[in-house]
C-alpha cells in the first residue's frame, strides 16, 4: 500500500496511451472555456447567486476522476463545474443550470452551487463547507452494506479541514474502514484566508494521521501525477479502506465572482499561472509526441464550438414552470 | 387488541420494519451493546448483529450526515439521536441537507431517512437536556415532523415515517415509554399527516400532542366531573399540520385551548391558533387560549422544573376561561 | 443628520463601541485581511490590529463557542456568522449555551455576547443560503434577538447589543446593506425589546420587521394612492417582543396584516397574531392576514424565487382582503 | 519541554512533601464519601436527573488540580463532583446542588451536572459533550487578551475526542498559541461503547499531533504521577501554547446511575479496583512514612463527619424561592 508519506512515494505514471492524453487534455480544455463562458454570462447578469470558478484546479478533477470505475460515487463543495466535467456531464446541462433553466440537471432549483448528476454517479455540489463529508462517509456506508465495490471519492478544500465535520467524518470512515478516498484540493486560501492562518498544520495530510488514515501529496498541477497518485489511492481503500490524497493546487480567479482579492500579491497568482495544469500536459504531450500541434489546435476549436452551442442550448433554454417551486419539496405527493 | 407500553410500541414497529426491509438499519449511541439509552432497541443487537445495528462515536453530525448519505444511495436509515437537544448538534445536516437534499437537485434522489428522537422535560435534566423544540423543527419545509402521544400512533407513525420517501423526524417523549395503551395485533400503520380525535365533546376543543395529550385526557376527565365536555384532538404529525379535525371540532365547540409542552412564543399554539383564525373566524365565541412551557430554561429543582411544565391544572383553568 | 447606508450605520456602531470599550472584539471569517464578507468591517483590521479584529478558520462552533467563553471571562466578543444559515453549525452554542449559560448556573456569570449573523433570501444563492429562520431563534428564552429594519435602528440596537450584559442574536438582512436612511450624529443607541411605528395610518395596522418593513412601506405609499393608510409598525427585537405599539395600534385600525420573509408555519407572524387575539379580542374586525414565504426551500432559478418571496403586492392585496 | 512521548518521558514526581500528600489523600478520600453519599441520596430520591460519579477517577482531578495556580481556570464536563472538590468547592454547596437547593452553589438550577464556583476559578460542569472545549479556548483567549498569565485546564472524556468541538477547539487553540491544557480522562468508555469502539485511534494523545499539540499520557490511578506530569504540562502551556495531558483512568460504578453495564465484565472493573488510587497513595503515604495508620484513620473519620455535615446541611437547606425561575433568565431586568 502507499506509505503515509509524501508525494515521493508515489510514482509518477508515464506509461500512459496518447488517446488517453488528449482526451484529459480536452476535458480540461472544455472545463477552463466552460469556467470563462461562465465567467462572462455572470458579468451579463444571466447567472446570479455565487459563482466559484475552478480555473487553475482542472488537473485535480479530472486526474483523479478519471482514474475511476464506472461504479464509484463523486462528490464535491460548491466549486463543482470541474468535477462535474470529470464527471462526464454534457456543459450543456451544466451550463443550462448554472442559467436556472429547466434543461439544468437539477431543472434549475440548484445553481452553481448544486450541480450533480445521479446518471454519472456524481452527487453534488454542496454549499455547506465540510457538510457533504458525512454524506460520503454514509453512501460508502451503503455501498458496503449491500456489497457493491463501489468507492466514494470525496472532494474538499484546505480550508473545510478545520470544520467539526471534516474529524466526525473522517473517523467514523476510518473505524469502520469505509470505502471513501478523501481528496484535499489544497489551492492555499478558503475565500481570504491562507492554510497558515486557519490550520494549526500546514500539511493536510498530517491531520489524516489522527485517524490512522494514510495519506499523500501531490503536486495537482500535474494531471499525470495526480492520475497516477489516485489509481493507487482508489486501489489502497479498494483493499483496506479510506485514504487521503492531498492536492497541492492554487485558483487563479477570486474565490468567487466579486472577489476583492486583498488577501494575495498578483505576483503570485502570476508564479502559479506558471505552473498551468493545462500547458503543462500540452508540453507533455508535444513532447511525447502524443500529438502535433495542429491536431491540438484543432481539438481547441472542437472545444470553442462546444461551448459556444452549449452556451446558446442553455440560453434558449425554457425557464422552470411555476409548479416547480412545490414539485419536489417532498418525494410523497399530497405531503 | 394487545396492552403494551410505548416502549414496547415503538420496538416493535423498528423490528417488524427491519424483519421487512433489508434496506432499515439503525444507527446512532448505544443503540447496540447497550440496547437503546432509553431500551427500545434491546435485543436488536443480537438478533440484526452489527452491520444493522450500529453503534456510533459521539458526532451527531456524522451520524445524521450519515444517515442521509446512505439514504441519497438507497438506503433507509433509522438515526436514533439520545435526547432532540442534541439534535441541535446536527441541525445543519437536518435542515441545510435532510430537508432540502431532494428538491435542491430537482428530485433526482430522495432522502428517506427516519431521525427519532427523544425530547421532553420533567425529570430534572436540568436546561440543556429537557426541551421540547418540536416547533423549531415543524418550521422547516421538506422535513417532516412526527410526534405520537399514544402506543398505537407510535406503532404505527414510525412504520409508516420507514416507509416513507421523505426525511422525518420523529419525537419520542422521554416520559411516555412507560405509558400502556391498546394496540391492535398485527400489520398496523397509521397515516402522516393527518389529525385524530382523541376524545369526543361538545364544550371546548383542546388541541395537543405527544406528552400533552396525557394531560389533556386527564383535565378532561376532570372537566366532565363539573359536566364540562373537552373534545381532545391529537395533531400527531406537526409538519405537514393537518387542520382538518381541529377546524371540524371548533366549528362545533367555538372555543379552544391549544396544549404544547415547549415554550409558547413562536411555538406550536400559535400556528395553530391562527390557522383556526384564519380558517373558522365566524365560529369564534372566546379568545383562543394556550398552555405552554414558562418563558425560561428549565431549572433542576423538581419544585420550579414542575411550575415551568403544563400542568392539569393549567389546562382545567385554561378551558374555564374560554368557556 | 446625515443620510447613511445600512452597512456604514452598522460599521459605525462597531467601530464607535471598540473604541469606546477595549473589552469588544470581532471574530469570525473574513472579517479582519478580506474586510468582511459584505465589507462591514473595512478597515477595521488595520485600525484595531489582528488582536481585536481576528480572523478564524471555517468552523462555527467555535466561533460561537470561543465567544460564549470569552464573554464568561468578562469580554464582550462580537462573533460575525458569514450567513445565519451557518448559525445552524452553531446552533448548539447559540440555544444551549449563550441562552442558558447565565441562568443555569444561578446567574454567577454573564455572557454578553453578540453574534451578528447576516440573513434573507433574493440573491440566488440557494436554497441553504437564503433562509430567514428568525422565529426559530427566537424561540429560546435567554437569547435576545435582533432584526433591524432601517440604518438608524441597526446603529443604534447594535451599539445596544454590544452593551448589553445579555447574549444576543443581531440579525442583518443581505440586501438592506446598500439602503440608505438618516441617522442622527454622534452617539446613538436604541432600546432592545421596543417596537417602533414607522408610519402613522388610520385604516389598518401592518406589523412587519427587517427587510419586510421596506416592503411594507412601499406597499403602504401604493395603498395610500387608492385612499388606504396604512400604519407600520416595525417589530425591531424579536424577543423580547414588544407588543405595546402594535397592540395600540390594532386598537385604532381593528385590522391587521403581518408581512415576514420567511416561512408561515411556528413563525413570526403566527405569534404576532396570536398575541393581538389575545391581547386586543374585542377589536379584531377581520381575519388577520400574514403575508411569509411560500413553504418550500427557497430555489435558486430567480423567477422562482421571487415567486416564493413575499412582494409588495402580496401586502396590498392582504390589506385590501382585510378591509 | 516535555517531548511528545508517552508517560515514560514524565519524570514521576517523588519530592513530595508529606502534608501535601496528606491533603491530597483527604481530598480524594472526601470526593470517595461525597459519592457514595450522593448514590444513596440518589437512590432515597433525592437527587434526581443524572448522576455521574466521578469513583475510580480521583487521582485525575486532584492530580490535575493541585498543580494549578490560583488564576488558573478549570472546566469539565457532567462528571464534575470531584473536580469541584478539587477545585476548593465545600462538599455541603456540592451536595446542595445535587439536592437542588437554593444554598447549592448554582441556586439549584444546575444540579449534579451543572456545578460551578467562579469564586474558585470554576467554570462548570457541562452537560453537552464536547461543547465546553470550545468554551475553554474562549477563556483562554480572554486571559491572553488582557495579557493575564492564567492557564485554562479543560478535562473531557475519550469518548469527547470524537465529537467536531474537539478538532475545532484544539485547532483553533494550537493556531493561537492559547494557555489551554486539555486534560483527557480515558476511562475507556464513553457510556457502553468501548474507545476502541468509537475511536480510529485509541492513544488520544495521538489525537494532538494534528494540531501539532505536544501531549503525554499517564497512569490516571496514581495521583502523585498525574500532579508531577501536570506540573510539567502547566509548565509547558504558561512557556508555549497547548498540551495534551491523556491520564489513563477507570469509573467503577456506571456511566450514571441504572447503567445496566452490558458492556464490561465484573473481572474487568475488579482488576481496576486492585489499582484503586486511594489505595495506591495510602500504601506510598505508609511505605515513605509520611504519617502513620492511626493518622490516617482519624483523617478517615474526619472525612466522614465532614460529608455527614454537609448531608445535614443540604437537607436542611431551604428551596429556591418560585421566583427564582425568571431570576435569571436575562441578566439585565426587564427584558
Ligand atoms: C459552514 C460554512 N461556513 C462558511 C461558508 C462560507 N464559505 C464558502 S466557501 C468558503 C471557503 C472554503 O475554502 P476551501 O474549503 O479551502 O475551499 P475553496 O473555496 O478554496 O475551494 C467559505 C468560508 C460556508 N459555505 N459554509
Ligand atoms: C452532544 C452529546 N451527545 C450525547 C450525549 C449523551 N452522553 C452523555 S455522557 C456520554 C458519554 C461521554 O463519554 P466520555 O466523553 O468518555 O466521558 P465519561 O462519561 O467517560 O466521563 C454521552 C454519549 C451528550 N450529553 N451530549
Ligand atoms: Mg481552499
Ligand atoms: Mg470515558
Amino acid at each position: 500500500m502507499i506509505s503515509s508519506g509524501s508525494a515521493g512515494l508515489l510514482q509518477r505514471r508515464e506509461n500512459m496511451e496518447a488517446s488517453e492524453m488528449l482526451r484529459l487534455y480536452r476535458e480540461m480544455m472544455l472545463v477552463r472555456r466552460l469556467e470563462e463562458a461562465a465567467a462572462s454570462l455572470y458579468q451579463e447578469g444571466k447567472i446570479g447567486g455565487f459563482l466559484h470558478l475552478y480555473i487553475g484546479q482542472e488537473a485535480v478533477g479530472s486526474g483523479v476522476v478519471s482514474a475511476r470505475r464506472p461504479e464509484d460515487r463523486v462528490i464535491t463543495a460548491y466549486r463543482d463545474h470541474g468535477i462535474a466535467i470529470a464527471a462526464g456531464m454534457p456543459a450543456r446541462v451544466v451550463l443550462a443550470e448554472l442559467l436556472g433553466k429547466a434543461t439544468g440537471c437539477s431543472k434549475g432549483m440548484g445553481g452553481s452551487m448544486h450541480l450533480a448528476d445521479v446518471s454519472f454517479n456524481f452527487w453534488g455540489g454542496h454549499a455547506i463547507v465540510g457538510a457533504h463529508l458525512p454524506l460520503a462517509v454514509g453512501m460508502a456506508l451503503a455501498d458496503r452494506y449491500r456489497e457493491r465495490q463501489a468507492v466514494t471519492i470525496c472532494f474538499f478544500g484546505e480550508g473545510a479541514t478545520n470544520i467539526g465535520y471534516f474529524h466526525e467524518a473522517l473517523n467514523l470512515a476510518a473505524l469502520w474502514k469505509l470505502p471513501v478516498l478523501w481528496v484535499c484540493e489544497n489551492n492555499k486560501y478558503g475565500m481570504g484566508t491562507s492554510v497558515e492562518r486557519a490550520s494549526a498544520v500546514e500539511e493536510i495530510r498530517q491531520k489524516a494521521e489522527a485517524y490512522g488514515i494514510p495519506g499523500a501529496r501531490v503536486n495537482g498541477m500535474d494531471v499525470l501525477e495526480v492520475r497516477g497518485a489516485a489509481e493507487q489511492a482508489l486501489e489502497h481503500v479498494r483493499r483496506e479502506g479510506p485514504f487521503l490524497l492531498e492536492a497541492i493546487t492554487y485558483r487563479y480567479r477570486g474565490h468567487s465572482m466579486g472577489d476583492p482579492e486583498r488577501y494575495r500579491r498578483s505576483d503570485e497568482v502570476r508564479k502559479w499561472q506558471e505552473e498551468d495544469p493545462i500547458g503543462i500536459l500540452r508540453k507533455r504531450i508535444l513532447e511525447e509526441k502524443a500529438s502535433r500541434e495542429a491536431a491540438l489546435e484543432r481539438l481547441e476549436t472542437e472545444v470553442d464550438e462546444e461551448i459556444g452551442e452549449a452556451v446558446r442550448f442553455a440560453e434558449e433554454s425554457p425557464e422552470p414552470a411555476p409548479e416547480a417551486l412545490f414539485e419536489h419539496v417532498y418525494a410523497e405527493k399530497g405531503a | 387488541m394487545a396492552v403494551i407500553t410505548m416502549r414496547e410500541a415503538i420496538s416493535q414497529a423498528l423490528w417488524e420494519e427491519m424483519e421487512r426491509d433489508d434496506r432499515v438499519f439503525i444507527l446512532g449511541e448505544e443503540v447496540g451493546v447497550w440496547g437503546g439509552t432509553y431500551a427500545v432497541t434491546k435485543g436488536f443487537f443480537d438478533h440484526f448483529g452489527p452491520k444493522r445495528v450500529r453503534d456510533t462515536p459521539i458526532a451527531e453530525g456524522v451520524i445524521v450526515g450519515a444517515a442521509n448519505g446512505a439514504a441519497m444511495a438507497g438506503l433507509r436509515p433509522v438515526a436514533e439521536l439520545m435526547t432532540i437537544n442534541f439534535a441541535f448538534l446536527a441541525m445543519d445536516q437536518i435542515v441545510n441537507h435532510s430537508a432540502k437534499l431532494h428538491s435542491m437537485f430537482g428530485g433526482q434522489f430522495t432522502v428517506p431517512l427516519v431521525i427519532r428522537a427523544v425530547g421532553g422535560g420533567g425529570r430534572q435534566l436540568g436546561a440543556t437536556h429537557s426541551q421540547t423544540p418540536d416547533a423549531v423543527f415543524a418550521h422547516f419545509p421538506g422535513l417532516k415532523v412526527i410526534a405520537p402521544g399514544t402506543p398505537q400512533d407510535a406503532k404505527g407513525l414510525l412504520k409508516s415515517a420507514i416507509r416513507s420517501d421523505d426525511p422525518v423526524l420523529f419525537i419520542e417523549h422521554a416520559t411516555l415509554y412507560q405509558m400502556r395503551g391498546e394496540v391492535p395485533d398485527g400489520e398496523i400503520t397509521e397515516p402522516i399527516g393527518v389529525s385524530k380525535v382523541q376524545r369526543l365533546g361538545r364544550d371546548v376543543t383542546i388541541v395537543t400532542y405527544s406528552k400533552m395529550l396525557q394531560t389533556s385526557l386527564q383535565a378532561s376527565a376532570e372537566l366532565a366531573n363539573e359536566g364540562i365536555e373537552a373534545e381532545v384532538v391529537d395533531l400527531r404529525t406537526l409538519r405537514p399540520l393537518d387542520m382538518g379535525p381541529v377546524v371540524e371540532s371548533f366549528k362545533r365547540t367555538n372555543r379552544a385551548v391549544i396544549v404544547e409542552e415547549g415554550w409558547p412564543s413562536f411555538g406550536i399554539g400559535a400556528e395553530v391558533a391562527s390557522r383556526l383564525y384564519e380558517q373558522a373566524f365566524d365560529y369564534v365565541d372566546a379568545p383562543i387560549r394556550r398552555v405552554a412551557q414558562k418563558e425560561a430554561p428549565l431549572p433542576y429543582n423538581r419544585t420550579l422544573e414542575q411550575m415551568a411544565l403544563p400542568q392539569v391544572s393549567d389546562v382545567v383553568r385554561a378551558v374555564k376561561e374560554v368557556l
